[in-house]
Order: C-alpha cells, then structure tokens, then sequence
C-alpha cells in the first residue's frame, strides 16, 4: 500500500541533465524508485544512468508509459513544465520547483483540478514510500518504512518528524510535503484522504504552520471524515506576524492563521498537538503502543 | 515587493481608475511648492511601507502652504514603526459621502483570485473582518476563467449599495482586477474607495504588492524598491540574495528550510532563548553560508550562533564547506553551535571535523540534535 | 424519462423581463415547464407571470433550488449569464442568445466542461420532451410525444423533422438543438449516449449539416456505441465551399465537412440518412413498425 | 471579417512579426514611386479577399519601375474569382532559404484554440491536408489555459525543425497567438512563414479573419471593410444587416433558420429548381421581411420567391406583416409561395390569407409543406 507512489510507480525526471536533476536521479535510483525516463529539450536521444533522454514529456510517457513525473527545473518554467506533464496525461506531477511566481501557480493549480492531476507542490522536497519509492529529494537514510503517514506543507520539517520517529524505531507509510507556495496542488485534505484510505497507515502525523486557512479547515475535515489518530505540529509560535518567514505561505495574514488558531481548531478536531517534534513522536509512540 | 502609496496611484491612474491630484515632496521646499500647485485644502501622507500611518501621525490635512510646512517639519526624518519618513505625498483634500473597500488577492486554500468588497471602507481589512464579518463580501474568482461582471454584480447587490454606483463600481474593480493580473499583484488594494460628494468614485488610498517571484518578468519594478525602507541587515540579506528576518533576541540562527527556521526558533523559545533573526539557507551553496556568516558576524547583538541543518535538497557537504570558509576567511568570534544532518551528512560532518581538530577552534560545537543544539545555544546565550 | 428535462425540471429564465424572455416564458409556463423563477439586474423582488424574479442567478438557485436555466440575453453579456450560471452551481444551462463572440464562445464552453455542467448551446432554440417541458422557444404545438429522440445543430430543422413525424403520428422523446455557434457546449455524442440509455426512446434522428468533423467523429461512435437505430438527414448539399451560411457552422473549411462525407461516414456507420426530412419520418415509421 | 493581406502585415508588424517592406498601391504612379523607393527587386500582389491570387496571376515579380508598370497595368481592375483588383501591395522580394505554414483557429469539437504548423509552406493548408497530412502538426490549446512554449517545442521536435530556429519561430508562435487573441481572431495564418536566406524568418504573406460577433468590441476594424470586395447584393445585404449569400440559379429563397434555409435550397435543387440565394430571415421583425423583398425585387434573375417559416423564435404574425408591408409598399412582380407555420401560425395566417383576399393578390400562394412550396417554386421558375 503507501499513498501515491510505490514500487509500481513509473516516474520521469523533467530536467534530468541538470545539476539538480541528475544529482538526485541517481539518489532516486540508487533508493529503488522505478525510473523509466528523463526529460531535457535538446538531450532527446541520449542517456543518463542508464535510463532514456526524451526532448518532450509527450514523447517520454509515449515511449516508457511513464505515470509520475518529477520537475527539476527553474521557476521561469516550472509552469511550463507542469502543463506540458499535464497536457501529456502524466497523473502525478511532484513539482520540486521553488520560485515559480504566483500567478503561474494560480493556473497550474486550477489546470490540475480541471485535469484530475494529482500535483504534489510547487516547492516540494516531494514524497517518500519507505522502502519502496521516493520521488523527491530528500535524505532517503533518515526514513523507515511503518505505518505512520506524515505531511508537511513544509520539505525541512518532514524530515526532522520523521528522523525523529525513525530514531525511536517507528516507521512511516508515506511521508509527503504539499508544497510551500503560496498556492499548492493536493490539499491537505486530499492527503488526509488518502492516509484514511491506506491500509499501511495506522497514525497520521499533520505538520502545519502559521499563514493561511488551511490548517483550520483540515481540523474541520478531520473531526468529521477521519477515523485513525492525528497527532500535529505547528511551527511559527515565535513567528512576528507580518513578516514573511521564508516560506511564501508562513505569513500572518487576516483573522486567523495564527499558530494558536490552528492549534486550537486541531486541539477541538481531537488532535493532540505536541511542543516539539521529538513530542510528537512521543506522542505517537503511545498510540502505537495501544 | 510591496510599492509606496504614490507609486501605486501613479499605476491606478494610468489604467483609468480616479485617484487625487497629488504630487510627491522629499523637502520642505517641494511641500511649499505643490501646495501652493495644488492651490487649496490638501492632505499629507508620509510614504512608509507600513500600516497604520493615520494613528501614528503620518497623515495630515492643511489648508495652507504653511500649515503643510508646520506639518511636514514633524514628519520628515520621523520613524513609523521604524521606518524613516523621507518621502510626503501631498494630495488634493477630496469631499467624501461615503468610503468602501476594495481589494484583489490569492486563495491559496480555493486556488484561486478573491476580490474582497466592504461598506467599511478606512479601516483595516482584518478589522473589519473581526468587527463586520458580514460586511465584507468575498468573491471567489477562477484564475483561468477570470474575472466577469456577475461577481461585481452579485457583491453589489450582497452590500445592497445603490444601483447609480453599479456601473462606476464595476468599471473600477475591472480596472483594479486588470492591474492585478497585469502586474502580477500579490495585494491590490484600494481603502478607503471613495464615494466622494459630487458623486463621483475616487481611490483615496492605493496598496499594490507585487510578486518577488514574478519581478524577473517585469524588471522595471526593481528599480522602484525603496531600500531606505529596510533595516539595514535585511536590506543587506536582500541585495545578496539571502533569506533573512530579524528578530528580537541575541541567539543567531541559520537553519536549511523555512519550516525549519521556524522550528528552531520555536525550540530556542521554548528552551527560555531569544533568536535574534531567522535565517533560511534552504539549499545553499557553500558561498551562501559563508555570506550569511558575513552578515551575522556585523550584528552586535549576537551572543551564539545556531546552524541547524537537517538537508534534503541542502548538501551537508556544502554547509561544511562554506563553515570552513566563513571559520578561514571570517573573524568568527562567537561561538557556534552546529547541527548537520541529511543529504551527504558522512561527508559533511567529516570534513568539518577534521577541520576543527587541524586548526583547533575552541568555540565550535558540533551537536546530534535539533534539542542539544536549541539547548546548547540557548545555554552560551545565558552565558553558560 | 426522456432526457435532459422533463417535469421535474425546475427552471429559471435569465433575463426573464426582456421582450423575448417574458414572451417564451409565457409559453414555456403554458406548455407546463416548471418555470420557478427569473433573472434580471435590478428588478430583483418584483413578479412575472406569478414567479418571483430576482437580481442574481445566485439568489435565484438559493430561493427556487433551481437546477436549470435558459438565458435571454444579448451577445454582448451572453458569456457573462453562462458564467453566473455556472458559478451559481446550475446544472443544466440553456443558451438561446445568438451571436456570442468566438472567444468568449470557447471559454464558456470550456468552463463548462470544466464544471461538469450541462450547456446546451449557445444559439440553440433550447429542448423540448414533449407533454413534459420545453426549455426554449420552439413553437410546442407541432411536437407530440413518443419515442424518437431528435438532435440538431440547426433549430429551425428540429422543428421541421417534428413536424414531418408528428404529421405521421411519430412522437418525440426528447428534441434538442445542440446549438448554431461555431463552438457550443453538449456536444451530438454525449446527447447521444443520452438517448441510448433513455428508456423513453426507441430511434434516434441526428440533423447534421455541412462544416466542422462533428458527424463524422458521431459516425464512429455510433457504430461503436449506439445499439438504437439512428436515422440520419444531413442540410448543405448545394451549399457552395467557402461561403458562410448564416450558420457559423455551416461553412466548409479544410478537408471533410462537405455533405457528402458527412453521408458517406454515416452510412458506413449503418445509419440510414434521408434525402429530404419526410423521407426521413418514413424510414422512422418503417423501423417502428418492426 | 477578412482583412487584406496588406492590413494584416500592419498588425503582424506592429506585434513584432517581422514582414518584409512593403507599401500599398492604388494607381501606377504610386506603384512607380514604391518600387523607386523600395530600390530593389520587388514582389506585386493584388490585394484581393480570396485564396489562389498567384495561380490566377495575382502575384508577379518586377526588377524595375517599368516592369513592375506592365504588371500592374495587366493588374488594376481586373477579376480574381469575381473580386475586382483596385490595390496593389509592392513589397521587396525576400530570398527565401525554406517554407513554413503556421496558424492558429478554433476547433469547435474539441472546443478549443488549435495552432497548426507544416514545413510545407505555401501551399492552401487543405492541400497539405490531403497530399502531406503527417506534415500538418496540429496542437490543441485551451482557451482558459493559453498557448505555453511547450506547445510549440513540441511541435517543432515533431517536424524535426533545426534547434536553431526553435527561438526565433517559437517567439513568431507567440506573437501570432497574441494578435489571435487580441483581435478575437477566427483565423490567424502566415503561410509562407519563410526562413530567408540570411537565417531570419519572416512573414511573407498574412492572413487575419476576425470574429464578425466580436467587432463591436473592436469598432475600428470596422472602418477596414472593404466593401469593394462584395458582390453588389452582398454588399446591401452585409449593410441592412440581412444574412444572404447570393447563389446561381433563378428562385429566391427566404427561410427563417439557417438550417432552414440551407435545407429550403437542397429540396429545391432536389425537385430540379435553381435558388438563386440563400436568405436566413430567423427571429426577424416585419422590417426585416421587407427589407428581404426590397433586395430580392433588384435580382434580375429571379421568376419566383419561396417564403419558408417554421417559426420558433420566428413569429408568424410578424412574418405576414412584414409580407404585408412588401406587398403593400413594393413593386411585387413576382409570383411569391409562402408557407408559414410554427410560433403565432394561426394569427399570421389569418391576417396574411385575408389580406390577399381583400387585395385580391394573383400571383401569391399559400402552400401547406416544404416539399409543397419547394415543388410549386420549381414549377413556376420552369415556367409551369
């Protein structure tokens, strides 16, 4: 099981030639994950780790029937990038891109929605099935395979969660960042759909932080749809308000987004909250234990 | 990027929406001349990029060249919450009958544009939506299809706003919403929108927040940044291109991730330490940690200095290197607390030892964890 | 049965107080089409021929729990009712106005695919299932009900093949003008598959005319798909290429859309197609009586 | 709305195309004074709104003032398919390295903007169609999500286009998209879009059709009708704002319906008639039925007028006041069958039926079908 990707997953790398691209194709491989193919625009025909070049995704999904796609490209056409995925019938598209600018994001996003693709990001480090795939670039070492699923609008604190959990010997179904743009594609309701759906996934580890309503309206959903435990994190407590905190969405804004409004409305979901991440996995120790 | 009242008038009016004559004065002699331009009642308005300006005295009405002078003497060199006022718009004073709100941003939650339209025109978005949550009207707009007459109808009627301001209402909000898109706008705003005496509409005030992300594409808007309106280190951390927020305390953090950065924050907080700044190296390059040392190193404040890197796409082999670096090539005095895990961690960690034990510093601590190193800094910080 | 509308159809009139709008809702009312409410910019609060009309689609779907409507409006703001429509979550959108920009035409049909709403048109006569509803403006009195379903592109061509069958005693399940407009909304095949799977009807009567691929991809998916008989009648034969009749459809470009390949394609699909629409009602008639 | 060649370069020009220089003349002087100025080889074309103008002798080469003279002598107010020439666009020749076609229209059945691209420039897309159909590339664009590079990378790959020109066409690509959407486009076409010979590309021919529905948004194109372009009877009709289409044969048709219209011609040329036009009355006031009568009476060609109403939005009784009005006030010598059914049949009969009973009317008929009409109509143009 796992959510999204697994050792079925057919994956491609948009951007493959590049710096970034190639570093982390050879780590994708190196961690079992099925690459089939890899996109640059002029490289068509050549090779790279023993897997094909294609000059367009049209041409890669038509030649290894490739099902995910992964983007290393530069924000300029990280749009560009996931519409031609999208345009070429890819169903899942891990945009690792940071920067791209809003307005573009606005229209990738609805363009996956309209299209039943499923977006992971822009500004992902991606999403790992322990064990079996990671399409993404985190550090693969730091992760187990378990039955505890995680997501994190944010790449860094997916890792320290699960480094934390990994460290007391629990591991994880499917770890997944959103993405930490401004707009992202899969929601973190959709993800939480798909942990609830998930055999492998016997506790859900939500990570969120200040900025934006979507923390709250997760807590709602959960309440009502979700029956295995969710344990959270919110960072940004010591956030100024107003300020942007590096990431675009990790802003203050309007009423609400606070890191005690979200912890409240989780709080009221049934969701117990812990101080530190190490807490978290205290507290998720427990549940298991159960 | 968020651009100065006048800047943003000065795009309103060119796409046709109705704003004050006004002209810009940076000394007291400009204040004297545009006044008398102007040539009856005008308002002042110190051009800081925050806001809040009316309760802190950076607006103010005269009726003569010399009241605007009185006035302007108290406001030039002044700080609003720390920004220096150097620049005053000086505007026509406009009869007002009535003031709404109007306004253009992003859904992240819908994917979408959100046009936002109020009754309470003159205050704060967000205190109009604590006080009157019925009062603002939210119209969802979908990006790919855009923005059409029924949304600005559909609020209209919602604020039960007279039917003579439809069409002049709408024919704004096209104009506002063609200025969000054009410019790639983040924020648009217009607050208060004036219905003024004589019936006619007028934008009194103009917010326009461009997208960073997007300026590449319209390079001019770079010039029009007013660094004069930074702290000194941010403005420093802008120009080099590093991700930099100064906080209050005297711990300095470098962290790999925005959530990450605001996790040790939280953990030096939690431990009883004060962070002074917030510091993302997310994927960095040796040069980039080096830089950002650069910069820490210049705030006297400082007492310790936090690395907490847990990488993915940020290579601990890198960071070690660009440590190196800053430890070579820096006067590195503080000391430093460093937490290096992630992509390439073996490597990075070796090499950084080896460093510290060729060239034997003192002052550096390698840690095996966000909770050693949160405590370990905060500890130095206490002066232990 | 019969499709798309029948009795408990509940349906608003946009622009319900303009000249045409209460003209046809009149008629509408008369025929017994549940007409539950109607549009028009500020007369909002005010009556029509005992239904409440109302400023916004919005207010008009929250009070009437509308789920059809049929616009009446000009070209100008065609576009603009659709999108209202749409927006206000109608799911059936009768398009009547004639002469919606190209542009603007292609977004809204987008939009609707989009949104999963039903857009019949623009430039139709709208759809009538006879003894049950008609939404549009069709004279109602040469349809009678019965259980051959009709579709057109053409309105004034829907009336004439009723008419011929409704002469021989051969009554309609449902007639439906798909809409004149180079681009419209509901597209010959999904009314098809609508007709296939309506139990009302019994034969199937496409009206296809010169221009666009529209019949001939029809062609193929009648073979593949449509187990009913479908009797065909394609108008343009002595149309000449290159001249635009009145139809924004109806014009020949590029290679297909004569009449004669439209034929040729129907009949390899075993559609029979009539030379003039009372030829048609006959071969109807013979079918039936098998 | 079809603009010419030379109106259309304009636009290409101004959207950063490049065309090669050209100027418009209307007489032989100004043709001597544009070749004189152009001052090198240059290349004739009669600007005329149909396709094939170089088979039928429309383009022609010219080194010198004189030559170019001859041409154009041999040119001026001739025929190309019916369409006088009354202007001569002179451009210089381009030396030409390779042809390209490239253009952007809709497809009504994938409801969508499609741009197409073949290395077979210069030849009518339909040819290419037929002979070369794998050399057509057709992308598929949604019209909500608009026209984006890879697109175009893709088809370029497809036609194996040297990488050195995937700029500069890909930038062609976009401005020809711009100038589709700007002016609410049916078509937009460069065919042939040359790669000259000093590796630039270039338009050598343009074409533009813009949405007739969408001119009211762009008044301006407008004014660039030109109506000398039209058949004569077109020409009344496009300026009464009558849907007619002249056709060859001797009875005039008018139907209410487009369909209706067209179906009325097929019966008639199915029972061995001739219409002379197709006239679409459809949703029609009384005004327009007699501004209808008012064009057919100046045919010389006709014996007969067939009246065809199967009225939806089309009411009867307006129809029969309108035929009333043309009976009254115009010269009807002709025999006119009418068939009248549909919204308000009966009321418009009655008054149409005792009308021609108290007017004693001979040569008017009233049938009851469409075969009916369409027979009694070919009966008497036979002179039956």
């Amino acid at each position: 099981m796992a959510i999204i990707v697994d050792d079925n997953s057919r994956v491609i790398v948009q951007g493959i030639t590049g710096r970034e691209g190639s570093f982390h194709t050879k780590k994708m491989i190196e961690y079992g994950t099925n690459i089939v193919g890899g996109v640059t625009p002029g490289k068509g025909g050549s090779e790279i780790y023993g897997v094909p070049v294609f000059n367009t995704v049209a041409d890669a999904v038509k030649e290894t029937k490739a099902d995910t796609t992964i983007t290393f490209v530069p924000p300029s056409v990280g749009a560009d990038a996931v519409l031609e995925a999208i345009n070429a019938g890819v169903e899942k598209i891990v945009c690792i891109t940071d920067g791209i600018p809003l307005h573009d994001g606005l229209k990738i996003c609805r363009a996956s929605v309209y299209n039943n693709t499923i977006l992971i990001g822009p500004n992902t480090p991606g999403i790992i099935s322990p064990s079996k795939a990671v399409v993404g670039l985190m550090p693969t070492h730091i992760f187990l395979e378990g039955n505890v699923g995680i997501l994190s609008r944010s790449g860094s604190l997916i890792y320290q969660m699960s480094y934390d959990l990994t460290k007391k010997g629990i591991g994880q179904s499917t770890v997944i960042g959103i993405g930490g743009d401004r707009v992202t594609g899969l929601s973190i309701i959709e993800v939480l759909q798909r942990f609830e759906a998930d055999k492998q996934t016997d506790v859900i580890v939500l990570i969120g932080e200040i900025g934006g309503r979507e923390e709250e309206t997760a807590a709602r959903f959960i309440k009502e749809n979700i029956t295995k435990p969710v344990v959270g994190y919110i960072v940004g407590l010591t956030a100024p308000p107003g300020k942007r905190m590096g990431h675009a969405g990790a802003i203050i804004e309007g009423v609400g987004g606070s890191a005690e409004s979200k912890i409240k409305s989780l709080n009221e979901a049934g969701v117990k909250v812990g101080k530190t991440m190490a807490e978290v996995a205290e507290i998720v120790a427990k549940l298991l234990k159960r | 990027m968020r651009l100065h009242e006048y800047q943003a008038k000065s795009i309103f009016s060119n796409h046709g929406i109705r704003v004050p004559r006004g002209k810009l004065a940076k000394n007291l002699e400009e204040v004297r001349k545009i006044v008398e331009e102007l040539g009856e009642e005008v308002v002042l308005k110190a051009q800081v990029l925050t806001g809040g300006r009316g309760k802190a005295g950076g607006i103010k009405k005269a009726k003569s060249a010399e009241e605007a002078i009185e006035h302007s003497k108290n406001m030039f060199g002044k700080n609003i919450k720390g920004l220096t006022i150097n620049k005053i718009y000086i505007e026509e004073l406009i009869e007002v009958e009535r003031e709404l709100y109007l306004g253009f941003t992003y859904d992240g939650l819908n994917k979408s544009i959100v046009m936002l339209i109020s009754t309470f025109g003159g205050m704060d978005i967000e205190d109009i939506a604590a006080q009157h949550p019925e009062k603002i009207i939210r119209k969802t707009i979908d990006p790919l299809i855009g923005f059409w007459d029924f949304l600005i109808r559909e609020a209209l009627y919602e604020l039960e706003i007279p039917k003579k301001f439809f069409k002049p209402i709408a024919s704004i909000a096209k104009k506002l919403y063609r200025v969000f898109i054009d410019y790639e706008a983040e924020l648009c705003e217009i607050n208060p929108l004036a219905i003024t005496k004589d019936g006619d509409i007028c934008a009194l005030d103009a917010r326009l927040n461009i997208d960073d992300d997007a300026l590449y594409r319209n390079p001019d808007f770079i010039k029009l940044k007013d660094y004069s309106q930074m702290e000194p280190l941010e403005r420093t951390a802008e120009e080099k291109g590093l991700k930099y927020v100064k906080l209050s305390g005297d711990i300095g953090l470098i962290a790999a991730g925005a959530g990450m950065g605001m996790a040790t924050a939280d953990y030096i907080h939690n431990f009883g330490g004060n962070p002074a700044n917030f510091f993302d190296i997310g994927g960095a390059t040796p040069e980039i940690v080096k830089k950002s040392f650069e910069l820490l190193l210049q705030d006297s404040r400082l007492k310790v200095i936090f690395v907490n890197v847990l990488g993915g796409l940020t290579r601990c082999d890198w960071i070690a290197k660009g440590l190196i670096e800053a430890f070579n090539d820096l006067k590195v005095r503080l000391p430093v607390v460093i937490r290096l895990s992630g992509t390439n961690e073996y490597e990075g960690r070796e090499i950084l030892i080896r460093h510290i034990q060729e060239n034997d510093l003192k002052g550096v601590f390698i840690v095996e964890s966000m909770e050693e190193g949160a405590k370990k800094a905060v500890e130095i910080s206490k002066g232990g």
